[in-house]
């Protein structure tokens, strides 16, 4: 298959298809919303936690296939995780788009996002879910920079 | 007609379909600026040795030809940097003259440079915004024109054409309302320059906006034109070298129009690469173009018909609107698709254009766009419904 | 040096000294704009196709040199379409926080576009404005500042190099006086960036501005810089595409900073223009070309000493200065002489140099400014001299 | 001589120096100032008229020596004409520099400034005298374009 298709592996669609944790928990201990203004893109991330460790994840994503299978994913593995583990995650993941590096065996399932390491526009895609993890562990909740 | 785009010609594989976004440069603009840059570089505040003679000859010539393209006197074009520019700038400069109680009419399919400027206005001045509607077609719906046009309306913002949808205005019934209650009106050119000349006389709008990278010239300029009568009125936007008459601690006073609205070294030689763009452009037989233009935007629209879950936002006519088409497919991302056509050789753009308020309207969050210009043909609409049914299929 | 230079390369015989208003575009600069236009062109904002990839890389890789050239991050840079632009967007993003009561100072030095747009923030908002003024020498008074900086005092609005005298502010003890009362500093670094790269972290200022035309750079193009925790503190100026996360008829959200400043297509090409010719520019040995501007500087003023009827305007000192030398000559009007000038194959400039308030300081209506940048050398100055003795008899 | 230097005639410079005219009328029966904004030359001129006609004239003027002869010029000539003499002098003038076109016999100094033909830049010089002369017969005082 010719370049950029080749981004489109089954795994990555079956992990979009699959779309693990959609919805919103409500009551919740911590949300974020991430925006792609760009695009229009938009991750909202709502959490339960005990003790600074998620619980529960839900997350309702409007964007593309990337998008989807990295939020899909995330709600896989989200939780048991604390905001170090957030954070590591999404530094894997923007370290393996920006500089190739393999991702740790605990996120093996981040190589799918390989062949998206050149198209630098598409890096934002799949980190948007990372960043509104990130951003509810934290917090904060300000706009997508 | 490729062969005159540096760039089209050196990929040849590239099937360019974002000129809506950015129109490739013509060979003659690059040359212009190269020939300006290299024998005539000078600033043109009227330098008296010769090399600031021919810079200033140079830019003022350029004025003209912007006034040939658009059928109005040189003393009314303004360069700016762009169509953005001059729209703020008009926000700015007539908006200074607004105050709250008085109305400014924009329409729903705007591109946000000729909207947010407005909203803007709207914080400083108090006005009220009214927004003519945009009916399912992606025709503004002028029938509400009369009830939203009232005596407190000062002045009607809207584009010529839909950036989005292609939608072509009827300038004339707009202005011919908007003259009903004594409203100005500004169109927004930016996706029209590139389909041909215009004649502004005839259009008889009041201010009208431009780019030049849509239309085949260097980036980094635009032109607003004013009524030379409008223009003698209106305060200045920025301040700063050459807009000023004299200036002393207690105020200044004003240069003439146009020079009164260009504050500082303006884009000089991107002036000159316009101009020679627009005397290329005005070179051309633009009833055969625009022909051209049509048919193939014809073969398009049929093409995309037979696409399964893809929808064409606004008109499915190949007639009477700009050829510029817009798109969403059934449970496709705009990125993904762009992504797999990309790998086809096609450049098109997926979002929501600069147009949120339209997408809204058309009830969708982004879109996939084509949007074709002179140099585009066949092989490129057979090469992007080739690309789609990639696409349909890897993305599934 | 000259080689480097494609129009001083072709005129041979052309002593171009008017570096102060345009200097001459480098090669690697119009090279630059040449392999963009011809080999990334494609608007900037997110188009997911390989082209404007490229095209999205290069913008932001300009960001990156423009924020190397001036030693800060590149989140900081905002392309704006030159000086004049970048002051204006201060005057509306930050003024737009000022009201009546709040102080801005300028000094009597500016160039029109750093004191204009003070004036018009006065005419908008009723702030006052006070006046730091010039010794007969050239330079501020930088006493008063301690009396003419008040509490009130939220902007200092500053040249850091005057394009009529070269006179040189001494940024550090600006700033410093500038921090006791709470005031920001805006340093206009129009005339500085032509003469080496700036370390803005060193200066301690909290926005700055410069041309690319000035820098050896593209017209069209220019630098705001601000600091981040400001930048993202402050309103836009101008709106459109790009500028706006969230648009609806009710309003729009901003997108962070520096694209929140950013409204419609930037000037891309020209950007990475002026990248390339920074990126030259950081590649010198800044040091020696110093002393060569100062010793060529020197042998100027030395030269000026000796025409009879001459007065510089401002020191007579080649040290601490910038090479620009404007003068008079009693009885001769500068258009005159620089008409003489030009048939001698000298581009100087006679006239008011945008900095009317400065002139009537030092008590005249025009002169002539000779202004010496890198490509310049000995046989430049001694062709001036030359071209000074044949106007004084042409003349008389 | 080489070109530009050309353009300082001898005949130029004596009008410039000669001054004819210089002063200000108080008080008048008319008036105009005309300014270069791009370099701050102006030009200031007093009439005195009679059912139309000119009969003192009195110049100030700020400006190179284009300016000047002009002006010094134009005080010898004036007493005597009224606006359409005033117009055609300035037609005359403009003509000159714009085409080369000869001025007619009554405006034969004029000639004096043929060689500024191929300085664009400074035909505004030599004309802002003739515009103020033109402002100030027209009644208007507006600022020159
Ligand atoms: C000191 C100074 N500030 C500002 C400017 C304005 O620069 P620009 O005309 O490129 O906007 C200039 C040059 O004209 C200048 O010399
Ligand atoms: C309809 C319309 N108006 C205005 C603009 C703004 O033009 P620019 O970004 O060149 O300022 C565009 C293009 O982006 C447009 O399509």
């Amino acid at each position: 298959m010719s370049a950029g298709a080749e981004l489109y592996q089954q795994a990555i669609k079956d992990w979009a298809g699959a779309d693990h944790g959609h919805g919103r928990l409500d009551p919740a201990d911590a949300a974020a919303r991430t925006d792609n203004p760009l695009c229009g893109d938009r991750v909202q991330v709502t959490l339960r936690l005990d003790a600074g460790r998620i619980t529960a994840f839900a997350q309702e994503t409007r964007g593309c296939l990337l998008c989807r299978a990295a939020a899909s994913l995330l709600a896989q593995r989200a939780p048991g995780m604390d905001a170090a583990a957030a954070a590591a995650a999404s530094t894997a993941l923007e370290e393996l788009l920006a500089e190739g590096r393999d991702p740790p065996p605990a996120w093996q399932d981040l190589a799918m996002f390989a062949p998206a390491r050149s198209y630098r526009s598409r890096h934002k895609c799949a980190l948007l879910p990372f960043r509104a993890l990130r951003q509810a562990l934290e917090g904060v909740s300000h706009r997508e920079q | 007609m490729r062969s005159g785009f540096p760039l089209l010609a050196a990929q040849a594989g590239l099937h360019y379909l974002d000129s809506a976004a950015t129109a490739q440069i013509h060979r003659d603009a690059l040359d212009a600026v190269l020939r300006h840059e290299t024998g005539s570089r000078a600033n043109v505040m009227r330098g008296t040795y010769a090399l600031a003679d021919a810079a200033d000859r140079a830019y003022e010539s350029a004025r003209g030809a912007a006034a040939r393209f658009l059928n109005v006197a040189a003393e009314e074009i303004v360069f700016t940097s762009g169509a953005t520019a001059a729209l703020n700038l008009v926000a700015h400069s007539f908006g200074a003259g607004l105050q709250a109680g008085d109305r400014v009419l924009v329409s729903q399919a705007e591109h946000h440079s000729n909207f947010v400027p407005w909203l803007m206005l709207r914080e400083r001045k108090g006005i009220a915004l009214d927004v003519l509607p945009v009916r399912p077609d992606g025709q503004l719906d002028l029938g509400r024109l009369p009830q939203l046009l009232r005596e407190e309306t000062r002045l009607v913002a809207l584009t010529q054409c839909s950036n989005v949808t292609g939608a072509i205005t009827d300038v004339a019934a707009v202005v011919d309302a908007a003259r009903r209650v004594g409203a100005r009106v500004v169109l927004d050119g930016a996706q029209a320059v590139q389909h041909g000349p215009q004649d502004l006389r005839a259009l008889g709008v009041d201010f009208y906006a431009f780019s030049g990278h849509k239309c085949f010239g260097p980036g980094g300029v635009g032109v607003l034109w004013g009524r030379a009568e409008l223009l003698c009125t209106l305060p200045p936007f920025c301040g700063g070298g050459g807009m000023v008459g004299e200036v002393n601690l207690d105020g200044f006073s004003w240069a003439e129009a146009p020079r009164r609205f260009e504050a500082g070294t303006p884009p000089i030689a991107q002036a000159v690469g316009l101009a020679a763009a627009l005397d290329w452009m005005m070179s051309l037989d633009w009833p055969r173009l625009r022909e051209r233009e049509t048919a193939l935007c014809a073969r398009l629209l049929d093409g995309l018909r037979e696409i399964p879950g893809l929808r064409v936002l606004g008109s499915m006519a190949a007639e009477g609107r700009a050829p510029i088409v817009s798109f969403e497919i059934a449970g496709l991302h705009p990125h993904d698709i762009c992504q797999v056509l990309d790998a086809h050789g096609l450049a098109l753009r997926g979002g929501h254009h600069c147009a949120q308020p339209l997408l809204a309207a058309l009830g969708v969050e982004a879109c996939t766009r084509a949007s074709l210009a002179l140099y585009n043909d066949e092989s490129d609409v057979a090469a992007l419904l080739d690309g789609l049914r990639h696409a349909a299929k890897a993305l599934r």
